[in-house]
C-alpha cells in the first residue's frame, strides 16, 4: 500500500486533471474527434488530394443527406424510440414530388406535401409505439416495408426525373461556396444541439429515455415528446429524400434505403446508447464524418469497394474501442 | 427456322403481330397441352424489379403475352440466389408450362436446372446463363467495346488527341455481379484504348456503383479530386443509371466543359438529350425482350428447334439517331457528332484475349465469334 | 488477532475518477460475529462491501480471510470463498421465477435424457421452505419476480442470500423496505446463522436494528474509519457522534407543530378498484399525515391515485383546496399543485444518467426557462440551495445521479418539489436508506415547509417513523381505514392496530 | 370494495380462466401461433396451390437457412448480445467451403474447416463485446463488415461454384419426404430449447440478460455464457452458409447478406426483447415460418413483390399488435 500512495503522490495533479478532463460528459465526443482527426491526418499523408477545401466540402456533401437522418434519429433513440423507416421516408418523398410535379402541382407545393406526409407517417409511428405500446423496432420496420412498398407501387419500380426549374438549386448550389445541403444538415444539428441542451423539451428527452416510469411520475409528458421525435425523424428523412432527389435530378422509390445501417451505426457510434437517457448529436455528427472520411478518403487512394469494407469494420472497432478506453481509464 | 414470320437468327426485334402469336399458340397447345387445362402460363421471375432495365424487360414480356392471350406468373428474385430457387419452387408449384428465368448469377442455374428439368420444364435464361436453358440476351463484350470506343473517339472529336491522352478515363463498375456483366465494363476499357491508342492505366479510376444512383454520385464525388483540373473526364458505367449518377457528380462540382460521358443500356433517353455531355449510349432495348422471348418460348412449347444462345444486337444511340429506336423521342442533330466506326483489329484481339481468362471458361458461348 | 479473523481488511483506498472515496479503511470479523456498518450516507460502506466482494477494484489494500491474503477479481471468486452479498439495491432477474431467482446460484440438478436437468420441482421446494423462514410461505414460487412488490423482491433476495452455505454474509440495508414484523425474521435468521459461526456485516441506518443484532459497531465517516465500538458497551448517543461528527439531538422535531389551517385535500368514500374502498380523511395545511399500512394494505396505490398515477377505475370524492379534483394523469397532480415521491427510487425515482441539477429542477422546468432557453444558471443556482439546505453529499450539481449513494439520491427526488406552488406533498417512504442525520434534517425540512403552509401526506410502512413524524396518523389494512391516531402516537398502537384485524 | 366484489364473482369462472391462459408465460407465442393458422387459413381459402404438404415443406425448406440464424441469435438476445455479423459469416462459410475444396481439400474437410472459422469469428465477437466492453451493434456490424469484405476479397466478388459430389445431398435431399435442411432447423430449435430451458447453462442464458449485474453478483459466468452464445450464433451462421450453399449449388460472397434484417425481425417478432432476459426459440420459430409463408402465398397468388413489401409491414404490425392486445385484457 505504501507503494501505491507514493506513485499516486509522485504523478500528482496531472494525472488527476487528465482523469478529471477524461469524465466529462463530453469527453466520449472528444475521443471521437481525436479519432477524427486523426483519420484526416493518416489520409492527408497517404493521398494528395485528400485535403483541401474543396475534398472536405465534398465529404459534407456527400454525407449531408445520411447525417440529416442521423441526426434526427439521434433525440429519438436518446429518448428510448427507434425508427428504421426514416430511409424508407426519404425514397418516398423524391417519389411524391415527382408524381405531384408531373400533375402540375408547383414544385414547393409539392415538397409541403411530400413533408406532410412524412409527419403523418411519424405520428403513426409515434401512436403505434406509444399509445399501443408496439416494439418500436417491428413497428419501424414495418413501417419501412409499407413506405418503401407503396413508393414501388407508385412509380412502378422506377426511378423518376426531377429536374425542375427553382427546385435543383438546393441540392447543387453553394452559399459562399459551401454546398446548400451541408448547410442544411449543419444548421440541423445546431438546431437539434440547442433544442436537446438548452430546452424544457431537450430535458425531457433526455428525462423520458433516462427512466420512463421516473419521469411519469414527475409528470413529463412522455409520450407527447417521443411522438414528437417520430414526427422530427420522419421529417428529417423527408427534407434527406427532397435534397438527395435534388442532388440528384431524380428520384428512385428506395433511393437511401441502402444507407438505412448507416444513419443507425452512426448514431450508437456516436456515444448514443440504444437503451437511451445517453447521448448527443454531436457525437453523431463526427461518426457521420468519420464514415464519410472513410470512404472518400480510401477511394482516393483507390482502395477496391471490397477492402473499403474491410477496413471500415476495423475502423468501426477501433472507434468504439476508444470510448472503452475512457471507461477503462475511469475505473468504472 | 421460321416460325410463324418469326426466326431468331433474323429477327428484327419489333414485336410480332396479335394474329401471329395466337397461330403461335395454337401450335404450342397442340405440342403441349396447358399443364392446368385451361391456358398456357409462363412464369417469368424478374431479376429485381425496381431496376429499370428489368422493368421494360418485364413490361416487354408481359404485352407479348397479354397480345398472345396467355397466363403470366411474375416473380422478384429481389438480386438473391436463395430467393431465385424459392420462385423456381412456386413456379413448379404453379404447374407453369414454361419459364423465363432472369436471374442474378451463373452459377445459380445449375440447380434451378435441375428442378425445372425433373419437372420437365423448358426454361429461357436472359443475360445471365443457365446450363441446358436457352440463353438471351446482351452481347456484353461487344456492347461494351462499343461504348468504349464511341466514348473515345467521340473524346478525340471533342478535345483532340493529344488532350484526351491527359484525361481520365472513369468507369462505374459493378463487381459484385460477376464475370459476365465485368466482360461489359472491361470491354469498355479495352475499346476505348482500342480507340485512343497507348492510354495509361494510371488514368483509368474504376468505382463501385453499386447499381445505384446515389452511390455512383457519391463515388464519382470523392473520386473527382484525384482528377486534376481541366482535364478531359471521360466517363462510362455498367448501366445509364450510374452513368447518370456520375454525371450529376461531375457537373455539380462545376466541371462539366472538361465532361464527356457514354452510357450503356439506353435506358436513360431524357438524360441523354437533356444533357449535351452525355453523347451516346449503347443500346439495349430491353422493351424488346419481350418481343423476342415471348415467340421464343411458344416456339419451344411447339417443339421447333431454336439455337442454344440468342444475342441481342447493339446499336449506338445518339441524339441524333434516337428517333429511331424511341419514337417518343425527337432527333437533333448535334455539332459534335461523330461518325462511329468500331476499331475491328482491337476488338478482335480483345475477343482473344478474354477468351483466356479462367474466369469465362464456363461462359464462353457468351463470347461471341465476331 | 488479525491470523485468526475469519476477515480482516486493512488500508483499503478506493477513488472514483480521481475522488478518494474511501481512504485507509479497516474492518475486521470475527468467525460467528455480527458487526453492524455503520455512517451516513456517502460514507462509503456500500463501497467497501462491493470491494469484498470483488465487484470493485481497490487501489490499494489487503483483503485476508482466514488469514489468507485473498484478490477477488469477481463476485464469483468470492463466493467461492464462502463471501456473499446482498446488494442495497433490488437486483432480481424480473423474467425468472422466484424459486430460480432464490436458487439460481446453486440450481438443482436431476439426471435427465442424458443430460443433468435443471430440476425444477426441487427448486420449488427448496424455495418455499426458505421463504418460509421469513414468514413467506404463501408466496407462489412459480411466478416471475416481476409481478412481486418490492417488498417480496426484497425478500426473495434475502432467501437467496441465505441460501446454501455462505461463511460471510454481507447484508447492505436488507430491512430498508421491509416491515418490523418481517425485520424480526430476519433477525431470528442472523441469530441462528450466528450460531452457525457464519460471520455477517449489517449494514443498516435504524439504530434500534443495530443495538438489536449486532456485536461490535463500525463506523465510517468520509471514508474513513471513525469508530468501532462493542455494541453492549456503547449507546446510540455515542456511535451518533462518531458517525456525524456531533452529538445527536431528537431525530423528529419536538418543537410542538403550528395549529393546522384549512384542508388542502378532503378525501370522501375514495376507491380504487380491487385496491382500497371508502377511504375518507382531510388533511389541512401546515399539518404532516401519516398512513401506515403493510405491503397489501393499499398504502401502495393510496398516494398514486390520488395524485393521478393509477388507471384503474377510481370512486369517490375528492376535493383540493375546496374544489373538485380528479387527476388521470401526474401531469394533472403536478398542476394542481401536488408533488409525490415513489417508493421505488431506482425505478420510479431518479434518473440516473442525468445530472443532479437536471434531476432537481426537472419538474418544474417552466420555472427555469428564460425565453426560449432553459437557463442553465438558475438550473445550478436552484439545485446548490437544496445540496446545501438538505446537505446532499455530491461533487457538485454537475455529478451524474448514478453516481451518488442511495440516501443522497433520495434527498434529490424530495428536493424536486420543494418550490414554490406545490401545497401537498405525498411521499411514500421518504426516508427509505436515507442516515440518520439527513432523516433528521429531512423531517426538520418537512416541518419548516409545514410552517409555511404545505401540507404533507406520509405513506410508511415503517412505524417509528409515522409515530415520530405524524400530526396525525391513519392505519390502512386490507384497503380500509382501521383506525385514526392524533399526535403522539406509539409505534406500538400503530402495529396493533393492524394486528387486530390481522386476527380479527 | 364489496361490489368490486361481487363483480369479480358473477363474472366466474370462463373469463377468468382465459386470463389465466393469458398470463401464462407461453401465451405471447400462443398468441403467434394463432396467427400462423390464421394465415394459413387465408391462403388455403386464396390459392388452390397453398395447402399440400409438398408446399408446406417447400416453405419449411425456404426459410431453413434463416431459421437457423434466427433460432442461434434468440438465446444470444436474450443474453443481452446482439450479432449482425452472422449472415456475412453464412456468406463467407460458402465461399470457403468452394476455395478450400478447389485447393483440394475434401469437402468435409473443408466444411469442418470453414465451421472453425466461424466460431474463431464468434469467440472474437464476444470477447470484444465482453471483455473490452465494446458495443455489440457496432463491434458485430464492423464484424459484419470485416467479414463480408473478406468473401468480397477471395472470391473477387463473384459467385462461385459449389457443385461437389458428396455434398449437396445437404441441401438438397429428404429423409422421408422431410427436406435435410429443414430437419437441421427443426432440430437446432429443438436443441436450443431443451438447452435453454432445461440446463443450468440455460438458465443462465436468461438470467445474465435479466440482469447481467445480480447475475455476476451470484457468482454466474456472465462474459463465458455471452461469449459460448456468440459462438454457437457464428456456427449456426456457418450452417446455413453450407446448406444454402449445398442447395444453390454455388456460393456468394454476400449470400445470405439480405436476409440479415429478416433474422433480426423474426426474433423480435418472435417476443424475445432486444434489452435481453425474455424470449423463446418457439416463437422465433413462429415468427420465421410467419414470414416465411407470408412470401410464398403472396407469391403464389402472384402478388406483385411490391403490394408484397406493403402486405408484410401490415403483418408485421398486426403480428406485434396481437401480444399487445393480451397485455392489454391483462390489464398491463
Ligand atoms: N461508480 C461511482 N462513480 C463515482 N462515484 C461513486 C461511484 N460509486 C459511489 N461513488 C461515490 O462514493 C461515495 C460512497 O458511496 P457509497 O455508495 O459507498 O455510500 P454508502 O455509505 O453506501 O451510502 P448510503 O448509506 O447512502 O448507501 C459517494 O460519495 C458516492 O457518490
Ligand atoms: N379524484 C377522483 N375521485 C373520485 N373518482 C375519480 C377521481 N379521479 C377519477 N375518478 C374516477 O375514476 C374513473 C377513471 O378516471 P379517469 O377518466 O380520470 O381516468 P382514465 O381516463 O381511465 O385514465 P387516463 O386518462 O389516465 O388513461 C372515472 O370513473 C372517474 O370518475
Ligand atoms: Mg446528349
Ligand atoms: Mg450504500
Amino acid at each position: 500500500m505504501a507503494t501505491t500512495t507514493e506513485t499516486a503522490a509522485a504523478a500528482p495533479s496531472l494525472k488527476r486533471r487528465f482523469m478529471e478532463l477524461l469524465a466529462k460528459p463530453w469527453s466520449g465526443v472528444a475521443m471521437l474527434l481525436v479519432f477524427y482527426l486523426i483519420l484526416i491526418a493518416v489520409f492527408s499523408i497517404l493521398s494528395p488530394f485528400f485535403f483541401n477545401t474543396r475534398n472536405m466540402l465534398q465529404i459534407g456533401l456527400n454525407v449531408a443527406y445520411i447525417g440529416l437522418m442521423a441526426a434526427a434519429g439521434t433525440p429519438l433513440i436518446i429518448a428510448g424510440g427507434l425508427d428504421l423507416s426514416v430511409a424508407a421516408i426519404a425514397g418516398l418523398t423524391g417519389v411524391m414530388i415527382s408524381l405531384l410535379v408531373g400533375l402540375g402541382v408547383p414544385v414547393w407545393v409539392a415538397v409541403g406535401l411530400a413533408l406532410a406526409l412524412a409527419a403523418a407517417i411519424g405520428v403513426a409511428n409515434g401512436l403505434f409505439t406509444t399509445r399501443l405500446k408496439l416494439n418500436p423496432l417491428i413497428t419501424t420496420l414495418g413501417m419501412m416495408s409499407i413506405v418503401s412498398g407503396i413508393a414501388l407501387v407508385l412509380t412502378g419500380g422506377l426511378t423518376r426525373p426531377l429536374m425542375i426549374p427553382g427546385f435543383n438549386w438546393i441540392g447543387n448550389e453553394r452559399v459562399f461556396s459551401i454546398p446548400i445541403p451541408l448547410i442544411i444538415m449543419v444548421v440541423t444539428f445546431f438546431a437539434l444541439w440547442l433544442v436537446m441542451t438548452k430546452t424544457k423539451f431537450g430535458r425531457f428527452i433526455y428525462a423520458a429515455g433516462g427512466n420512463a416510469e421516473a419521469s411519469r411520475l414527475i409528470g413529463i409528458p412522455v409520450e407527447r415528446t417521443v411522438i414528437v421525435l417520430y414526427v422530427i425523424s420522419a421529417l428529417a428523412g423527408a427534407v434527406a429524400g427532397t435534397i438527395l432527389g435534388a442532388m440528384l435530378g431524380a428520384a428512385g422509390p428506395n433511393a437511401a434505403g441502402s444507407q438505412l445501417l448507416t444513419v443507425i451505426a452512426a448514431i450508437i457510434l456516436g456515444g448514443t446508447s440504444l437503451n437511451g437517457g445517453r447521448g448527443s448529436v454531436w457525437g453523431t455528427l463526427l461518426a457521420v464524418l468519420i464514415l464519410g472520411t472513410l470512404n472518400n478518403g480510401l477511394t482516393l487512394l483507390n482502395v477496391s469497394s471490397f477492402w473499403q469494407d474491410v477496413t471500415r469494420g476495423v475502423v468501426l472497432m477501433l472507434a468504439v474501442s476508444l470510448d472503452q478506453l475512457r471507461n477503462r481509464a475511469l475505473g468504472e | 427456322e421460321d416460325f410463324h414470320g418469326f426466326d431468331p437468327s433474323s429477327f428484327d426485334g419489333n414485336m410480332v403481330s396479335a394474329e401471329q402469336l395466337a397461330a403461335m399458340v395454337v401450335d404450342a397447345i397442340a405440342a403441349n397441352a396447358p399443364r392446368n387445362g385451361q391456358k398456357l402460363t409462363i412464369g417469368f421471375a424478374n431479376l429485381q424489379r425496381d431496376i429499370s432495365f428489368c422493368l421494360k424487360v418485364e413490361q416487354g414480356i408481359v404485352a407479348n403475352a397479354e397480345a398472345a392471350g396467355i397466363d403470366l406468373q411474375i416473380v422478384d428474385n429481389r438480386l438473391d440466389g436463395a430467393t431465385a430457387l424459392a420462385n423456381a419452387e412456386s413456379f413448379l408449384q404453379r404447374n407453369v408450362d414454361f419459364v423465363i428465368e432472369f436471374q442474378t448469377d451463373a452459377n445459380f442455374g445449375a440447380t434451378i436446372m435441375q428442378k425445372m428439368n425433373e419437372a420437365n420444364t423448358k426454361v429461357i435464361a436472359i443475360d445471365i446463363p443457365m446450363p441446358g436453358a436457352t440463353f438471351f440476351g446482351a452481347n456484353n463484350p461487344k456492347s461494351g467495346f462499343m461504348g468504349g470506343a464511341y466514348l473515345g473517339q467521340a473524346a478525340i472529336q471533342k478535345f483532340g488527341a493529344d488532350k484526351v491522352k491527359t484525361g481520365y478515363l472513369v468507369v462505374g463498375e459493378l463487381p459484385q455481379s460477376g464475370a459476365v456483366p465485368a466482360m461489359r465494363t472491361n470491354g469498355q476499357v479495352a475499346g476505348f484504348k482500342g480507340a485512343v491508342g497507348e492510354f495509361a492505366d494510371a488514368q483509368v479510376i474504376k468505382i463501385d456503383t453499386k447499381n445505384t444512383l446515389e452511390e455512383s454520385f457519391t463515388q464519382m464525388n470523392n473520386v473527382i479530386g484525384r482528377i486534376p483540373e481541366g482535364v478531359p473526364i471521360m466517363v462510362t458505367a455498367i448501366n445509364d443509371q450510374a452513368a447518370t449518377g456520375m454525371l450529376r457528380a461531375v457537373k455539380q462540382a462545376g466541371r462539366e466543359a472538361d465532361l464527356i460521358v457514354v452510357g450503356m443500356g439506353a435506358d436513360e433517353i431524357q438524360t441523354l438529350i437533356d444533357e449535351p455531355a452525355f453523347v451516346a449510349s449503347v443500346g439495349y432495348f430491353p422493351e424488346r425482350y419481350g418481343n423476342f422471348l415471348v415467340p421464343l418460348a411458344l416456339m419451344e412449347l411447339a417443339g421447333k428447334e431454336v439455337p442454344d444462345t440468342v444475342l441481342m444486337t447493339h446499336y449506338m444511340v445518339t441524339d441524333g439517331n434516337v428517333c429511331e429506336f424511341y419514337k417518343d423521342f425527337a432527333c437533333s442533330a448535334t455539332p459534335d457528332a461523330i461518325t462511329f466506326e468500331l476499331p475491328e483489329d482491337a476488338y478482335k484481339a480483345h475477343l482473344e484475349e478474354i477468351r483466356k481468362l479462367p474466369e469465362l471458361q464456363d461462359s464462353l458461348n457468351l463470347i461471341p465469334t465476331n | 488477532m488479525s491470523s485468526t479473523a475469519r476477515l480482516s481488511m486493512r488500508g483499503i483506498d478506493k477513488s472514483f475518477g480521481g475522488v478518494p472515496v474511501l481512504s485507509n479503511v479497516e474492518l475486521t470479523l470475527e468467525a460467528g460475529e455480527v458487526v453492524a456498518l455503520l455512517g451516513s450516507n456517502g460514507a462509503g460502506k456500500s463501497t467497501l462491501v462491493k470491494i469484498l466482494t470483488g465487484l470493485y477494484s481497490r487501489d490499494a489494500g489487503i483483503v485476508e480471510v482466514d488469514g489468507q491474503a485473498v484478490v477477488f477479481g469477481k463476485p464469483a471468486d468470492a463466493i467461492a470463498a464462502g463471501v456473499k452479498l446482498l446488494p442495497q439495491e433490488i437486483s432480481v432477474m424480473p423474467d425468472l421465477s422466484v424459486g430460480e431467482n432464490i436458487l439460481l446460484g446453486d440450481l438443482p440438478m436431476k439426471p435427465g435424457f442424458g443430460f443433468k436437468q435443471v430440476d425444477y420441482k426441487t427448486i420449488h421446494i427448496r424455495a418455499t421452505e426458505l421463504l418460509a423462514q421469513l414468514g413467506f410461505e404463501a408466496l407462489d414460487t412459480h411466478q416471475d419476480v416481476k409481478r412481486l412488490s418490492v417488498a417480496e423482491q426484497r425478500i426473495v433476495e434475502i432467501a437467496r442470500a441465505i441460501a446454501g452455505q455462505a461463511r460471510i454474509l454481507i447484508m447492505d440495508e436488507p430491512t430498508a423496505a421491509l416491515t418490523e414484523q418481517e425485520a424480526e425474521l430476519l433477525f431470528a435468521i442472523i441469530r441462528r446463522l450466528k450460531q452457525q459461526r457464519v460471520s455477517v456485516v449489517y449494514i443498516s441506518h435504524y439504530m434500534s436494528e443495530v443495538f438489536e443484532i449486532s456485536d461490535r459497531i463500525v463506523v465510517l465517516r468520509d471514508g474513513r474509519n471513525a469508530g468501532d465500538f462493542v455494541t453492549r458497551d456503547t449507546n446510540k448517543a455515542a456511535v451518533l457522534a462518531a458517525m456525524i461528527g456531533a452529538t445527536a439531538g431528537d431525530l423528529y422535531p419536538t418543537e410542538p407543530p403550528p395549529p393546522p389551517g384549512t384542508d388542502v385535500l378532503k378525501v370522501e368514500g375514495f376507491g380504487v378498484r380491487g385496491k382500497i374502498a371508502d377511504v375518507s380523511f382531510a388533511v389541512r395545511s401546515g399539518e404532516i399525515l401519516g398512513i401506515f399500512g403493510l405491503v397489501g394494505s393499499g398504502v401502495e396505490v393510496l398516494g398514486r391515485a390520488l395524485y393521478g398515477a393509477v388507471h384503474s377505475e377510481r370512486s369517490g370524492q375528492v376535493t383540493l383546496d375546496g374544489r373538485p379534483y380528479r387527476p388521470s394523469t401526474p401531469q394533472h397532480g403536478k398542476e394542481a399543485g401536488i408533488g409525490f415521491v415513489a417508493a421505488e427510487r431506482k425505478k420510479e425515482g431518479i434518473i440516473a444518467d442525468l445530472t443532479v441539477r437536471e434531476n432537481i429542477a426537472l419538474p418544474f422546468q417552466n420555472r427555469f426557462t428564460r425565453g426560449l432557453f432553459v437557463s442553465t444558471e438558475a438550473e445550478t443556482g436552484h439545485a446548490q440551495n437544496w445540496i446545501r439546505d438538505l446537505g446532499i453529499r455530491t461533487r457538485g450539481p454537475e455529478q451524474k445521479l448514478r453516481t451518488l449513494s442511495g440516501g443522497n439520491q433520495q434527498k434529490v427526488c424530495l428536493a424536486r418539489w420543494l418550490v414554490e406552488g406545490v401545497k401537498l406533498l405525498i411521499l411514500e417512504e421518504p426516508t427509505r436508506g436515507v442516515d440518520i442525520g439527513a432523516r433528521r434534517e429531512i423531517y426538520g425540512k418537512l416541518r419548516e415547509l409545514t410552517a409555511k403552509g404545505y401540507a404533507v401526506i406520509i405513506l410508511s410502512s415503517d412505524v417509528e417513523e409515522v409515530a415520530g413524524i405524524s400530526d396525525r396518523s391513519l392505519v390502512l389494512d386490507r384497503g380500509r381505514v382501521v383506525e385514526e391516531f392524533s399526535r403522539g402516537v406509539t409505534p406500538a398502537a400503530l402495529m396493533a392496530a393492524t394486528a387486530e384485524t390481522q386476527t380479527a
